[in-house]
C-alpha cells in the first residue's frame, strides 16, 4: 500500500518543516531577548542554553534511545566539573610532597582491596568459605586503607587550607578537561553499570539517583580532592579575560571601529568565544547521535528499549548494549558538566542539586521530545531560557497584578513579598501550558 | 545497670528517632506509591501536596487557637486535619481536572506525567509560598513529650535519658493504622480492587464496567489525605517549612522504591529501611561502648564511628543501591511500569 | 518491560474516548458495503438483537479499517465471524463495544440505537467482551480477575464463580496466583471466565479458544451453546473457524473490513470457496 | 541435537517443569503437545535461556548450554518464538524484521559514524530480504506500519518471519498457529517443512492444532505437569488412552444440540 | 529633580535553599536605600532605586544570567550581593569584574574569595570566619568550658568557622570532640544529634543558620535531652530561634558582629519598623553593604564603580565620625562637607586587607525570650 508510504513521508517532512520553525522561533526569543534586553544576557542564555542542550542531549541518549532511566544526571555533571579541576588548575607542590604520593597510594590500596575481592569472588566456588574471604578481604583491606589514607590525607588538608588543602590539578589547558570530563564520567558510569546491571525503570532511577549523592558527598567533604565546600574558584578560561581585552589597544580601537564601547565589546567578545566553542561541541555531538539513531544500532537500541526479552532472544546482548549506552551518555553528560564548569570558571559542590541538576534536565528532554535528539537540543535551550527569564517574567506578572491595587492593601504587600515564588510558579505554568500543547514533545520522536 | 545504660542510650539515639523519621517517611510514601500504583507515575509534587494540605490545617489550627477550642494534651492540629484533608483534596481534585486528565485521556506514556508533576509541583510550590509565605511555622500545642528527659532520669535513676515526644506516638499509630487501611481497602473491598483492576489494565477495566473517574478521584482522595496526614504529622514533630518539605521527596521516593512501588507494606518497611539507614550507621557508638566496658581500660579512645556523618545520605543510599542489588524491584517485588 | 513508561493496555486511544455524535448516519446499509454476498447480513440486520449496520472507521484519525461492516445476531443465537488476519474482524467487535468512533453506520441492540454510547454504558446495557489481547489484570488473582468481570452485579456472585470453576478446573486450582503468571491457554481460560462473571445478555469473545487445548476448546465451545440456550447472545470471532462454525447460527466472513460471505454455520462450511480460502481447506 | 536431561524449573512451590526428560533429534520437526499448564512454554523458556532450570541439564550437539543467556544462544543457532507476541511496537513491522540478523556492521558505532556506504550496502540486502519474507506471510502492505498497530494474527506471523530472517539450526515455534487463519497456517506449515527439508533446519513446534500437528510432526512429544507422558507418531499418540484422557478429549457432546440449535 | 535613578542590584536567592533567610536581607538592604532617599538622594538629588534579582543561591549559571540582566538591562551602578559563595564567586568574575562593577557581599564568607581576582572591585561585609572563630574560642575559655561537640552547616561558611574555631579552642587547651557537618534544609537531624551527644561535652557548638539544620539540630538536641546548653555564632543568634525555641536556650551563648556601639540596637529598631526582623541573618550585614556602596557613591562624586571603589575602605574606617544605622543622611552630608567618616553600622563594619569585615563581636546571652548583650571583644 503505498499510501502509507506516503503519508510516513509526509509526517517525516513535516516533522523538518516543524522543526526549522521551532528552532527559528528559538532564535526569535533570544534575538528578542537581545533586542529588549540586552545582547549580554542573550548570549549567556544562549551560551548556557548550548550547554543544556549537551546536558539534554546525554539524556536523550539513555532514555529516548534505550529507555535507561538515568536520575544521577547532576552526579555526571558534577564528575565532569571535578575534571576541569584536576585537569587545569596548578598541582600544590607543598600538598604533594606532604603526603600526595602516600594519598596515592592509600588509593591504590582501596581500589586493589576490590579488585582483589571481585577477583576472589569470581575464582573461588560458592560458599561461606567464598563469603567469609571476601569479607575478611574487605574489612581487612578497608582498615589498612583507612590507615594509610588517612594521615595523608590531614597533612594534604593541612596545606594552607584556607587557599588551597588539595592536590590542585596536572595544570594543562581546560579545553583538555572537557574531553576528559567525558572519560571520568564514562568511567563513573561504567562503575555503576557493573554493579547495577539488571536495575530497570525507578529502580534504576533511584539507583543512579543514590550514586549521585554518593559523588557529590565525596565532593563535598573530601577536601584533598577539590577543597570540598570551600570551592575552587579561580579556573583558567579557555578565552581570554574580558578586562585584559579591555586594558589591550588593539582591541579597544578595533571595538571603537565598530562604534562599541570596550566594556561591551569585551564582554559580547569573549561571550561570542565560548558560544562558538560550545555550538562546536554540540554540533559534534549532535552529528555524531543523530547518525548513530539512524543506523542498524540505532534500530537495536529502540528494539532494545521496546521489548528487552525479544531483543535478547533476537540475539541483542542487552546487558552490554545498556552498559554502551549509559557509558555514552554519561560521557556527554560529562563533558557537559566539564563545560559548564568552565563557563563559571569554578567548582561549587554545594550547587549541585537534583531539582536544578536533574529534574530540570529532564524537563529539557520531555519538552523537547524524548527520542528526537534535535527536541532534545530544542528544549535544552527553551527550558533554560525560560529558567532564566521567568525571574522577570514573574516579577512583572506579579507587578501587572498588583498595579490596580492601592498602596497600603495588605494583599499587594503579601503578592509583592511573594514576587519572588512567582518565578517558579510561572515555570509550572509555562511547563504545563507547553506540555498541553504538545503532549508527546514538542519534536516528537517519529 | 550499665547495660541499661547503653542500651537506653541507643534507644534514645537511634531507635526511637529513626522509628519516628521512618513513620513519617512511611506516610510520605505511601502517598507516592499509591499513585504509582494506581496511576502509574512518580508524582513529584507529592513534598508540595503535603505543604498545601499541611498549610491550610495550620490556618485552621491557627483559628481553632485563637477560637481557644484545643485538644487538650492532643495538639489542636488533630482537630483542623480533617479541614486540611479536605482543602487539599479539592486542590488536587481541581488539578487532576485541569490537568492530569487531559493526560490520561491522551494515553500519554507514564514519563510525560512524571514531567507534569514536575510542573505541579512548580506551581503549588509558588502557591504555598504564596499562602504561608517561607519561613519555619511552629504550630504545636498540647503536650510535647510523653516521657521527657528528666522525668525519665529521676524515676529510673539513670544517667541516660529516654524521651518520647507525642507527635512521635501519633505519628506511629498513624502509620500504622494507615497502612492496615490502605491494605484492606485495596486487597478486600470493591472499590479498592477496582484501583488495582484499573492499575493493571486500564482497557480490561472498562470492559468490566469500572468507571475510571471514580478510581481516579478516590486515589486523589487518599493520597491528599495521606499527604496532609503525613505532612501536618511532621510539623508537629519538626517543623513546618516549605522548603524542607520539597525536599522530604528525594527521602519518601527512596522508600517507596526500596519497598516496591505500588505496594503499601513496602512503602512503610522502606521507611524504616531509610531512616534507620540514615540514623543507625553514621552512629558513634562510643557512649554505648562505655557503658558496655568492664574496665576504664578498655573504653575506646575514638569515636567508634563508622562512617562521619557527613556521609549520611551517601549511606543510606549505598544501602539503598544494596538492597536493589539483591531485589531488583524492591523489597516487597514492586511494579514496573 | 524494557520501557519502563512505556504505556498499558493497547495503544488504541478511541477507547476511552466517548463516542462523538454522529451526524447523519444513513439508513441505507446494504449501500454501503461492497459485499460479495453481504445481502443476506444486511437483511437479518433489521430485526437482530444486536446488530452493527453498515460500519465505518479506524483507529484514531488513521485510515478506514472497517467500510460498511455489518454483522447480526438474535437473541440466544450465536455468530461466528471468520477471515484472513487483519481482515478487521477484532475491529468490527471493539466498534460493536463502542471502543472505536464510527465513521458511518450503527449499532443497535434490542432495538435500541446504542451507537453514542461509551463501552461503560454498554457493559451496563449488559454486554461483556473479551478482548483478542491483553484481556486479564495480570497482577491480580485469578479470583480477583473473575471477581472483576462481576463488578457490575449486585447480586450474589458465588454460584457463577463456582461454574466457571466447573469450566475450567484449573482455574479453581490457581484462584490464587496472580494471572500474569498463567500459562497461555490458562490465561485465555481466565478471560473468558471474567466475561461469563458478567452474566451477560450479550457475549462477545475474540478468538476464546486460540492457545486452549483440544478438550478445554471442547468444554468451551459445549458452555458456549449451553449459555446461548439460555438467552444469551453470543457473537465471536475465531480462527478455529470450523469448529466455531459448526456450532454458529450465523456465520460472517471479513475481508478487508467488509463483508465477503454471509451464512448459516452449515451453508458457510460447505462452501468450497469459503473452505479454501479462509478456512484451511 | 537438543537432548534435555532431567529438568526440574520451579516456581515457589510449583513445579511447572517437574523432571522432563527428552530429545529433538537433528532434523526433524517434533510436535510439543500437551495441557494447558504443562509446562511446555516454560520448558522452552529453559531451553533458550529465558529462565535457568531448578535442576537438570540441558544439551545442544553434545555440547551443555544450560544457562546460557538468550542472546548467546541465538549466536548458537538457537532461534525462538514466542506465546504471546513480543514485538518492537513503536518500530515499523519491516524494522522488526531487519534487526534480527546477528552481527550487523551497522550494530558497531563506529562503522555507524565512518563507514556509511558499508552499512547502507548491507541495509539493502537486509531490506529485500525482509520485504521477501513479508511478502511470504502476505504482510507486505504493512511494512511500514507500526508493529504495536497490528492485528492479534499479524503479531504472530511477524513472531515467525522474525525466525525466518537469518539460518538457524533449530526453531522452537510456541503456538504460532494460535490466532493465525487456516488457511495461512497451511502455508507457513509448508514452508517448514521446505525450510526442514532443504535447509535442513530443526523444528520444535507446540501447537494445539492437532491438524498441523498430524501434517507436520515426526515425532510428537506429550507433556503432562511438567513431565514426558508420551512419545511417539502423530497417529500413536492420538490413538493413546492417556494422551485422549488428559489433552485431546472426546470431542464436543453438545454437537448434535448445536446443529439442532441451528435449524 | 527627576534625574534618572541610580540603580542598586539586589541579588540574593530568594528561592532556593536560603530563601527564608533572604528576605530580611533584601529589607535590610532597602531599608538603607529608603533612608538615603529620604535625606535627598545622591548625587545631587538622584533617587536610588534597588533592583532585586534572584541568586537562587546554587544555580550558578542562572545566577549569572540574572547578574547580567542587572548590570546589562537594568544598568546598575552596583550590586548588594550575592548571597551564597559559589554564586557569588559566579558573578564575581563572569559579570563584575568584566563589567567593572562594584559589588559588596552580606554573607558570603568563603576564604577562597578572598583571594580572587577581583581588580578591587569585591568587598565583603560579613565577618571572617578566622577572627571569630577566636573570639568564640576566648568567650568559652573564660566561661570554663574544655569540651565541646561542634557541628556545622556544610557550606564554605560553616567550615570556614568550624576551622577556626577548633584551631583557636585547642590552642586554648580545650577539646572538640566530634566536628560533624550538617546539610541545610533537610528532614532530619537525628543521626547528627546521635552522633554528637555520643560524643559528648559540655556545650554543643552550632555553626548554622537560624531557621535551617542549625535550628533543627538544636531543637532535636533539646528534644532527646543531649545537650542543653548551646553556643551560637553569627548566623544562629536572631530573634526567630529565640522566640520558637524559648527556654531551651537559656543557659546559652552566643556571638554576633557588632561594638558597643548602639549600632545593633538601632538597626533592630529600624527595622522593626520598617515591618521586619532585624536580627535575622545577614540583615544587618546587608543593610551595611548597601549603606557602604551609597556612601562610596556620594563620596566619589559619580556611580563609577572604579572610583567608588577606591573610597570603600576609607569610609568603613577609622578615622572619621562613626556613622550608625538611621545617620546616613548626616553621613552624606559630612561627605559632601568633606570630612571623613567612619562607617560602623549595624554590624560595626571595620574592613581589612582583602577588603573584608575584620570584626568586632558582642557576647550575646538568650534570656527570657530576648536577646542580650553581655560584652563585647
Ligand atoms: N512465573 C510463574 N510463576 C508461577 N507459576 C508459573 C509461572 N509461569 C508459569 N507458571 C505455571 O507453570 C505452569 C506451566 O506453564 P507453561 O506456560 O509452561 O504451560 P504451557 O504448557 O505452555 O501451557 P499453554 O498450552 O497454556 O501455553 C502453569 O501451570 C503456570 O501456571
Ligand atoms: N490500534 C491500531 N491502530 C492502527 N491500526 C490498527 C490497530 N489495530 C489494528 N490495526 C490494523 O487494523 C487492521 C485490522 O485489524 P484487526 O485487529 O481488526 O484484524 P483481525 O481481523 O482481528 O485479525 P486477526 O485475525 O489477526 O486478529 C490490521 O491491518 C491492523 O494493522
Ligand atoms: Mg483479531
Ligand atoms: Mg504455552
Amino acid at each position: 500500500m503505498s499510501a502509507v508510504t506516503d503519508t510516513r513521508h509526509e509526517g517525516v517532512e513535516r516533522g523538518w518543516a516543524r522543526g526549522a520553525i521551532l528552532f527559528a522561533g528559538m532564535a526569535a526569543l533570544l534575538a528578542i531577548t537581545g533586542a529588549t534586553m540586552s545582547w549580554n544576557v542573550a548570549l549567556t542564555v544562549l551560551n548556557m542554553g548550548l550547554v543544556s542542550g549537551i546536558m539534554a542531549l546525554g539524556v536523550n541518549l539513555q532514555w529516548g534511545f534505550a529507555g535507561l532511566f538515568n536520575i544521577g544526571v547532576m552526579g555526571f555533571l558534577a564528575l565532569g566539573g571535578l575534571a576541569c579541576v584536576l585537569v587545569a588548575m596548578p598541582p600544590t607542590g607543598e600538598a604533594w610532597a606532604a603526603g600526595g604520593l602516600r594519598l596515592m597510594a592509600g588509593l591504590a590500596l582501596g581500589a586493589g582491596t576490590v579488585v582483589a575481592a571481585v577477583l576472589l569472588w569470581g575464582r573461588m566456588s560458592p560458599g561461606r568459605a567464598r563469603t567469609l574471604a571476601m569479607l575478611a578481604v574487605l574489612v581487612g583491606g578497608f582498615f589498612l586503607y583507612r590507615a594509610v589514607l588517612d594521615p595523608a590525607v590531614a597533612a594534604v588538608e593541612s596545606v594552607d587550607s584556607a587557599s588551597t588543602g588539595y592536590l590542585g590539578g596536572l595544570g594543562l589547558p581546560i579545553l583538555l578537561a572537557w574531553p576528559v570530563g567525558g572519560l571520568v564520567a564514562a568511567g563513573g558510569a561504567w562503575i555503576i553499570g557493573k554493579i547495577a546491571p539488571g536495575l530497570r525503570s525507578d529502580y534504576l532511577a533511584i539507583a543512579t539517583l543514590g550514586i549521585a549523592e554518593i559523588i557529590i558527598a565525596i565532593l563535598k567533604n573530601e577536601d584533598w580532592l577539590a577543597r570540598g565546600v570551600k570551592n575552587v574558584s579561580g579556573l583558567p578560561r579557555p578565552v581570554p579575560l574580558e578586562v585584559d581585552l579591555q586594558a589591550s589597544q588593539g582591541f579597544v580601537d578595533r571595538a571603537a571601529s565598530l562604534g562599541l564601547d570596550p566594556v561591551t565589546a569585551s564582554t559580547l567578545w569573549v561571550k561570542g568565544l565560548y558560544g562558538l566553542l560550545f555550538a562546536a561541541v554540540l554540533l559534534i555531538l549532535l552529528w555524531l547521535a543523530q547518525m548513530a539513531l539512524n543506523s542498524p544500532w540505532g534500530r537495536m537500541m529502540r528494539a532494545i528499549r521496546d521489548n528487552e526479552v525479544a531483543a535478547e532472544a533476537m540475539g541483542k546482548d542487552v546487558t552490554r548494549r545498556h552498559l554502551q549506552i549509559f557509558i555514552l551518555g554519561s560521557a556527554i553528560l560529562g563533558i557537559a558538566g566539564a563545560m559548564m564548569t568552565t563557563l563559571d570558571g569554578q567548582l561549587t559542590p554545594g550547587t549541585y542539586q537534583p531539582l536544578r541538576f536533574t529534574f530540570l534536565i529532564w524537563v529539557m528532554v520531555i519538552v523537547g521530545g524524548s527520542g528526537n535528539n534535535f527536541g532534545a537540543v530544542l528544549g535544552g535551550m527553551l527550558i533554560w531560557w525560560l529558567w532564566v527569564m521567568v525571574e522577570p517574567m514573574g516579577l512583572w506578572l506579579m507587578g501587572a497584578i498588583t498595579a490596580p491595587m492601592p498602596d497600603g492593601l495588605w494583599l499587594k504587600d503579601h503578592l509583592q513579598d511573594a514576587a519572588a515564588h512567582m518565578r517558579l510558579l510561572t515555570m509550572g505554568l509555562v511547563l504545563l501550558l507547553v506540555l498541553r500543547f504538545s503532549p508527546r514533545g514538542l519534536l516528537p520522536e517519529r | 545497670m550499665e547495660l541499661l545504660n547503653a542500651l537506653v542510650a541507643l534507644a534514645n539515639y537511634v531507635v526511637i528517632p529513626a522509628v519516628a523519621y521512618g513513620s513519617q517517611l512511611a506516610l510520605g510514601a505511601l502517598g507516592v506509591t499509591l499513585v504509582y500504583g494506581i496511576l502509574r507515575f512518580s508524582n513529584f509534587a507529592h513534598g508540595d501536596t503535603m505543604a498545601f494540605g499541611t498549610t491550610i490545617a495550620i490556618f485552621f489550627t491557627w483559628a481553632f487557637q485563637g477560637l481557644g477550642v484545643t485538644l487538650g494534651p492532643l495538639p489542636t492540629a488533630l482537630l483542623a486535619l480533617p479541614l486540611g484533608i479536605a482543602g487539599c483534596a479539592l486542590f488536587v481534585l481541581g488539578t487532576d481536572k485541569v490537568i492530569y486528565r487531559f493526560y490520561r485521556r491522551q494515553r500519554a506514556a507514564p514519563v510525560i506525567l512524571v514531567i507534569v508533576s514536575m510542573g505541579v509541583m512548580f506551581v503549588m510550590n509558588g502557591v504555598v509560598r504564596f499562602m504561608i509565605g517561607v519561613d519555619d511555622q511552629n504550630f504545636a500545642d498540647g503536650a510535647r513529650f510523653v516521657i521527657d528527659a528528666r522525668s525519665f532520669r529521676d524515676a529510673t535513676g539513670l544517667d541516660e535519658p529516654l524521651v518520647l515526644r507525642l507527635p512521635t506516638l501519633i505519628t506511629l499509630v498513624t502509620a500504622a493504622i494507615a497502612v492496615a487501611l490502605l491494605f484492606w481497602f485495596l486487597n478486600r473491598t470493591r472499590t479498592g480492587k477496582s484501583m488495582r483492576a484499573f492499575s493493571d489494565n486500564e482497557d480490561l477495566a472498562l470492559l468490566s464496567g469500572i468507571n475510571p473517574e471514580r478510581v481516579v478521584m478516590v486515589t486523589w482522595i487518599i493520597v491528599a489525605a495521606l499527604a496532609t496526614t503525613a505532612g501536618v504529622l511532621y510539623g508537629l514533630e519538626k517543623s513546618f517549612k516549605p522548603f524542607v518539605y520539597f525536599q522530604l521527596l528525594l527521602p519518601i521516593f527512596a522508600s517507596a522504591i526500596v519497598g516496591g512501588l505500588g505496594n503499601p507494606v513496602g512503602a512503610v518497611v522502606g521507611g524504616f529501611v531509610i531512616a534507620f539507614s540514615e540514623v543507625g550507621i553514621t552512629y558513634a557508638w562510643k557512649k554505648v561502648l562505655e557503658y558496655l566496658a568492664p574496665t576504664e581500660a578498655l573504653e575506646p579512645s575514638g569515636l567508634v564511628q563508622l562512617l562521619s556523618t557527613d556521609y549520611k545520605f551517601a549511606v543510606s543510599f549505598a544501602i539503598l543501591i544494596l538492597v536493589l542489588l539483591f531485589r531488583p524491584t524492591g523489597l516487597f517485588k514492586g511494579q514496573s511500569v | 518491560m524494557s520501557d519502563p513508561y512505556g504505556s498499558r493496555g493497547n495503544n488504541d486511544r478511541s477507547i476511552t474516548k466517548s463516542n462523538e455524535p454522529l451526524g447523519g448516519v444513513s439508513g441505507d446499509i446494504a449501500g454501503t458495503g461492497p459485499a460479495a454476498d453481504g445481502g443476506a447480513a444486511a437483511s437479518a440486520a433489521g430485526t437482530a438483537f444486536l446488530a452493527g449496520e453498515g460500519m465505518t472507521g479506524g483507529y484514531g484519525r488513521g485510515a478506514d479499517i472497517l467500510h460498511g461492516c455489518t454483522v447480526a445476531v438474535d437473541r440466544g443465537r450465536i455468530a461466528v465471524i471468520v477471515g484472513p488476519n487483519g481482515a478487521g474482524k477484532s475491529t468490527a467487535m471493539k466498534a460493536v463495544f463502542g471502543m472505536l468512533t464510527l465513521r458511518a453506520g450503527r449499532v443497535v441492540i434490542d432495538g435500541e440505537d446504542i451507537t453514542h454510547l461509551s463501552p461503560q454504558d454498554r457493559v451496563a446495557k449488559g454486554m461483556a467482551f473479551v478482548p483478542q489481547t491483553s484481556n486479564i489484570f495480570p497482577s491480580m488473582s485469578v479470583e480477583e480477575n473473575l471477581e472483576m468481570g462481576a463488578f457490575l452485579r449486585r447480586d450474589d456472585i458465588r454460584g457463577t464463580m463456582a461454574q466457571v470453576y466447573d469450566l475450567f478446573p484449573i482455574l479453581k486450582e490457581k484462584r490464587r496466583q496472580n494471572a500474569g503468571e498463567l500459562s497461555g491457554g490458562q490465561r485465555q481460560q481466565v478471560a473468558v471466565g471474567r466475561a461469563l462473571m458478567t452474566q451477560p445478555k450479550v457475549l462477545m469473545l475474540d478468538e476464546p479458544t486460540a492457545g486452549v487445548s483440544p478438550i478445554v476448546m471442547d468444554e468451551l465451545f459445549d458452555r458456549i451453546i449451553e449459555v446461548a440456550r439460555t438467552g444469551v447472545t453470543i457473537l465471536m470471532v475465531e480462527q478455529n473457524a470450523r469448529q466455531a462454525l459448526e456450532i454458529a447460527d450465523i456465520g460472517y466472513v471479513l475481508v478487508q473490513g467488509a463483508n465477503a460471505h454471509t451464512g448459516t454455520g452449515a451453508e458457510l462450511l460447505a462452501d468450497p470457496v469459503v473452505r479454501r480460502t479462509f478456512l484451511g481447506g | 541435537m537438543i537432548r534435555v536431561e532431567n529438568l526440574h524449573k520451579h516456581f515457589g512451590g510449583f513445579h511447572a517443569v517437574d523432571g522432563a526428560s527428552l530429545e529433538i533429534r537433528a532434523g526433524t520437526i517434533t510436535g510439543l503437545i500437551g495441557p494447558n499448564g504443562a509446562g511446555k512454554t516454560t520448558l522452552f523458556n529453559v531451553i533458550a535461556g529465558r529462565l535457568s532450570p531448578t535442576s537438570g541439564r540441558v544439551t545442544m550437539a553434545g555440547e551443555d548450554i544450560t544457562g546460557l543467556p538468550p542472546h548467546a544462544l541465538f549466536g548458537k543457532g538457537l532461534l525462538r518464538t514466542f506465546q504471546i507476541a513480543h514485538e518492537f511496537g513503536s518500530m515499523s513491522v519491516r524494522e522488526n524484521l531487519m534487526m534480527v540478523p546477528p552481527g550487523q556492521a551497522g550494530e558497531t558505532l563506529w562503522n555507524a559514524w565512518f563507514a556509511r556506504s558499508r552499512i547502507a550496502r548491507e541495509e539493502e540486502a537486509l531490506l529485500r530480504k525482509a520485504d521477501e519474507v513479508l511478502d511470504f506471510l502476505t504482510i507486505s502492505h504493512l511494512k511500514d506500519e507500526k508493529a504495536g498497530n497490528l492485528s492479534g494474527g499479524q503479531k504472530k506471523l511477524l513472531e515467525l518471519g522474525r525466525t525466518m530472517m537469518v539460518d538457524a539450526r533449530i526453531v522452537f515455534l510456541d503456538e504460532v498457529g494460535a490466532g493465525v487463519n487456516r488457511t495461512l497456517l497451511n502455508t507457513i506449515g509448508d514452508a517448514i517443512v521446505r525450510l526442514n527439508r532443504e535447509r535442513g533446519y530443526t523444528f520444535c513446534v507446540i501447537e494445539h492444532d492437532m491438524d498441523f500437528i498430524k501434517r507436520l510432526c515426526d515425532p510428537v512429544i506429550v507433556m503432562a505437569e511438567g513431565r514426558v507422558l508420551a512419545e511417539g507418531s502423530a497417529d500413536q499418540i492420538m490413538a493413546d488412552e492417556r494422551v485422549i484422557e488428559a489433552y485431546l478429549g472426546t470431542g464436543l457432546k453438545n454437537k448434535d444440540a448445536a446443529a439442532g440449535a441451528t435449524a | 529633580q527627576d534625574a534618572d535613578p541610580v540603580r542598586i542590584g539586589i541579588i540574593l536567592g530568594f528561592t532556593g535553599p536560603l530563601e527564608s533567610i533572604t528576605p530580611a536581607m533584601a529589607a535590610g538592604a532597602e531599608l538603607a536605600i529608603a533612608e538615603v532617599n529620604e535625606a535627598g538622594g545622591l548625587l545631587e538629588g538622584r533617587m536610588v532605586e534597588p533592583v532585586r534579582a534572584d541568586s537562587t543561591c546554587i544555580d550558578s549559571a542562572a545566577a549569572t544570567a540574572a547578574a547580567e540582566r542587572l548590570v546589562t538591562t537594568d544598568g546598575v551602578a552596583a550590586i548588594m550581593g550575592a548571597d551564597c559563595s559559589g554564586v557569588t564567586g559566579a558573578i564575581l568574575q563572569n559579570v563584575a569584574r568584566p563589567n567593572g562593577v562594584l559589588m559588596i557581599s552580606p554573607s558570603a564568607t568563603s576564604p577562597g574569595l578572598t583571594d580572587a581576582e577581583d581588580d578591587n572591585l569585591f568587598f565583603r561585609t560579613a565577618p571572617s570566619d578566622a577572627r571569630q572563630g577566636v573570639v568564640m574560642a576566648e568567650v568559652l575559655q573564660e566561661r570554663g568550658i574544655t569540651e565541646v561537640a561542634l557541628t556545622y552547616t556544610n557550606n564554605d561558611y560553616g567550615q570556614g568557622l568550624a576551622d577556626a574555631f577548633t584551631a583557636a579552642f585547642e590552642e586554648t587547651g580545650g577539646t572538640v570532640t566530634i566536628s560533624a557537618s550538617h546539610e541545610d534544609g533537610k528532614a532530619d537531624y537525628s543521626a547528627e544529634v546521635g552522633a554528637l551527644a555520643s560524643a559528648g561535652g559540655e556545650m554543643l557548638v552550632v555553626a548554622g543558620y537560624t531557621d535551617q539544620g542549625g535550628k533543627g539540630i538544636i531543637q532535636n538536641a533539646l528534644d532527646v535531652g543531649a545537650f542543653d546548653a548551646f553556643f551560637l555564632p553569627d548566623g544562629m543568634v536572631g530573634q526567630v530561634i529565640v522566640d520558637e525555641l524559648g527556654s531551651g536556650l537559656e543557659t546559652s551563648v552566643g556571638t554576633l558582629p557588632g561594638t558597643d556601639s548602639a549600632g545593633a540596637e538601632t538597626f533592630q529598631g529600624l527595622a522593626t519598623e520598617a515591618g521586619f526582623d532585624g536580627t535575622g541573618a545577614y540583615a544587618g550585614e546587608s543593610y551595611d553593604a548597601a549603606a557602604l556602596m551609597m556612601l562610596g557613591m556620594a563620596a566619589a562624586g559619580s556611580t563609577d564603580s572604579a572610583a567608588v571603589s577606591a573610597t570603600i575602605m576609607d569610609l568603613a574606617n577609622a578615622p572619621g565620625e562613626e556613622i550608625l544605622p538611621g545617620q546616613l543622611g548626616r553621613a552624606l552630608e559630612l561627605i559632601a562637607a568633606g570630612e571623613d567618616i567612619d562607617y560602623v553600622g549595624a554590624t560595626a563594619v571595620e574592613l581589612i586587607e582583602g577588603g573584608e569585615s575584620a570584626g568586632n563581636f558582642r557576647e550575646v546571652e538568650f534570656t527570657d525570650g530576648s536577646i542580650e548583650t553581655v560584652n563585647f571583644r
